[in-house]
Order: C-alpha cells, then structure tokens, then sequence
C-alpha cells in the first residue's frame, strides 16, 4: 500500500485530494500506468506528464524513481509559489 | 533564520522587529507579494499548498541561502487559502553584511519559492464563473539557472 | 513617490503603512541600511550632506526609477548626522507589478543613491581617535554601467 | 561674488565650510588655480583633482565648465550614500 496525492488540476481531474493504492509498481512510471489503465480520470490527469511534477515522501523526484520504500507519492503541476 | 506556512495574514512590521539586528547587518532586504488585480475582473486567489512539504523545501531553500551569503539573518512568510485583491501572499527578508548579498539572497530565493516551494494558484473571477490554474512560466524555471 | 531627506530615524513599519497598496501593485521590495561595526571598534558614523542637492539629485534618481519600471510606489528615506552602530541610515521601498521591476528599481535606486546623492560618511572609533572618510569604491561606480 | 561650499574632507582641510569669493574666473579650474594660489590650504585640498567633484548650482559639473550666472560652487570627494 502506498499513499498517493494529487495537489491543483490533477486533483480536481481525478476527484480526490488523496488515496491508498494497492500496487506492486516498481517505479513511479509503473504506478502512472497502472493508475491510466484504471479509469478515464486517471488517463486524463496523466495525459500529459511534461506538465506534471512527482514528489516522493515529500521531495521531488522523477517518473523513472524507483518506489521501493517509498510511503508517499504525490502529483502536481509545475508550482506557483512565491 | 525562521519559516512559517501559515494561513492567517502577517504583520510586515511586527515581523521585522528586532529582524537582523547584529552589528554585523548592513543591510536588509524584504519582498511582499500581493494579489494583483490586473483586469479588474479578479476576486481573489485560492492557494494550494502541500503541507509538510512547503515547511521542508522552503527551509531547504532558506539554508542554502543563508550559507552561500553569509545572512545574518532569514525570513520566509507564505500563506495558503483564499486571497483577496491586495492581500499579502508571502515575503521574505535577508539580512547581510553589503547590500550586494542581502539583494541576491532575496532574489533567490523568490526564485526558488517560484519554483521549488509545492504551491499552487487559482484565479477565481468576480463573477465566480472564471477559474483558471495560475501556469508556471519557462522563464520561471530559467531564473534559476543564473545561480 | 516620498523622498525624505532627515536627521531622525524612520521607522519602517509606520512608512510602509499603506505603501503600494494599489490593486496592480503586484510586488513590494524594500531595501534598508545599517551601520555596521566589523571590527568591534566602530563608535558612530557622521553623516554629512548638502542641504538642498540631496533633495532634489534623490528626486531625480527616484523619478528616473518611477518612469522606467513603471512603479506604481516609490519612497527614499536618507539620514544625516552622528548615526552609532545598528542604526538605520537610509532605505528605500519600490512597488510595481512583478517582482522583477520591484527588485530592479529597489537596487537601480541603491547604485545610484551611493554614488550620485551628495551625503559623505566618516567613521569615529570608540577610543574617539581615529576617524575616516568612508572611501568610495570603484565597483560602486561600476555599478551604474549596469543600468 | 560666488558662493563656495566644501564637504568632508575637503571642507576639512580648507577649514570653512563656505565662503564668498570676488572672483572673475572663467571656469571652474580657473577658479580652482585662483584658490590655490591663495593659500597652501587650498592647494592642499585641490592638490588631486580626480578625486575631487564639483556641483555648479547643486547639479554635478566638470571642471571645464564655465561660471557665468553660476551663485554656488560645490567642492567634494566622491559622493558614499546609501
């Protein structure tokens, strides 16, 4: 099990601020297309990966980053502070 | 150095007293961002923020700030929720020995907040029909390669 | 636009009260100096000015700031007199629409205040010996080129 | 008659800050070789132009600018403001 959240557009895309997954993916872009293959939401949210980012246990990472012992995923369009 | 992720609004002036006061400070610098109403169809700003993550990566970014001029002080002020036309969304200040380090500091890290700090934000119109995503753009990300 | 020319010290907080509030007023950037002791034998700093000059080369360079980034605020404050260590000499505070003009007119009016404003600094030690004319350095020269 | 004003250490080393001079002199330098004729003090102060500045009416000047309708001269070091 796995926590996953979703931040801005990809959380209204896919209708829930956060979940637990069930997974054996290796990698976050194993996860991507479990998710994708799941329900439309999910190809949607994940249609474009350019403009998404990846966080793992609350720092950035990449859609290649293994998941082994990570509790934490989260997916989000580039960021808008400051 | 201090942090703070925070919805409520924030006094510059009470949070500026006593803000790098070393004998060693010759200078500080402090940056306020505001929502800004360019069309006069903006009722305000809905911020998003990852919690947990904000605190750790802005204090990262505020670190290495510290450490590359030599601050002798650091401050980073963001807030999350709902913004109204004018209201603060964030500052930060710096504190150095020359004018030089405490500007650079500042410039920074807005910068890296831009970027690397996990916020989002929507623009919701007057007449709440308009809500559009705030996007990031590629010159934000090429502001960080100058440091 | 504010400039203020004054031997008694400024409190940041009661200027900036209600400083840039205009609804596109997107960014505030604030720049203020202090006087320094590196070396632990520092009494004061005598600032001296030329009455009437001051006002009107700081005016110029503010309006100078005004007009090219399009500021939507802008306030100089410059001291004279015995200033010791850890008091405010002077700051500056630019508002504009994006952080980049703020911060670019605060450090435009600091290049220029430094070299262009009639004030000169002469630094007295605690044992009331030894007393110097702060030097201007080449780089603050320089430093206009860039603008 | 004109005006003279002198700051930091050139105020310093003529000793006043400001004086009334009678005065024909053309430009500023013929003022400046005027003065320094006068007493060792002046020369002393003027004895390195290129760190010196001078104001003609509290605009910055140059030495080669002329002091016709000119009421206040400026003598100074490099300005350290800010």
């Amino acid at each position: 099990m796995i926590t996953v959240v979703y931040f801005a557009w990809v959380r209204e895309r896919i209708g829930v601020p956060r979940e637990e997954i069930d997974t054996k993916a290796a990698t976050v872009m194993d996860l991507v297309s479990e998710l994708t293959a799941r329900d439309p939401r999910y190809a949607l949210a994940f249609s474009d990966l350019d403009s998404l980012r990846v966080a793992l246990d609350q720092e950035l990472s990449y859609f290649d980053a293994p998941l082994a012992g990570v509790g934490e995923v989260a997916f989000f369009p580039p960021m808008t502070g400051g | 150095m201090r942090v703070s992720v925070q919805s409520d609004d924030f006094d510059l002036a009470a949070e500026l007293r006593g803000f790098g006061r070393a004998t060693n400070t010759g200078a500080t610098v402090t940056f306020t961002g505001l929502v800004r109403d360019d069309t006069g169809q903006l009722d305000h700003m809905e911020i998003e923020h990852y919690p947990g993550m904000c605190e750790t990566a802005i204090a990262k970014i505020a670190e290495d700030a510290c450490a590359r001029w030599s601050l002798t002080d650091c401050l980073v002020i963001h807030r999350y929720g709902a913004l109204k036309v004018g209201e603060q969304i964030m500052m930060v200040a710096t504190a150095g020995r020359h004018r030089v380090e405490a500007f650079e500091a500042a410039e920074f890290l807005m910068d890296y907040l831009k970027s690397r700090a996990p916020f989002w934000k929507k623009e919701v119109s007057k007449d709440g029909k308009s809500t559009d995503w705030v996007r990031a753009k590629n010159s934000d990300e090429d502001a960080l390669k100058r440091w």
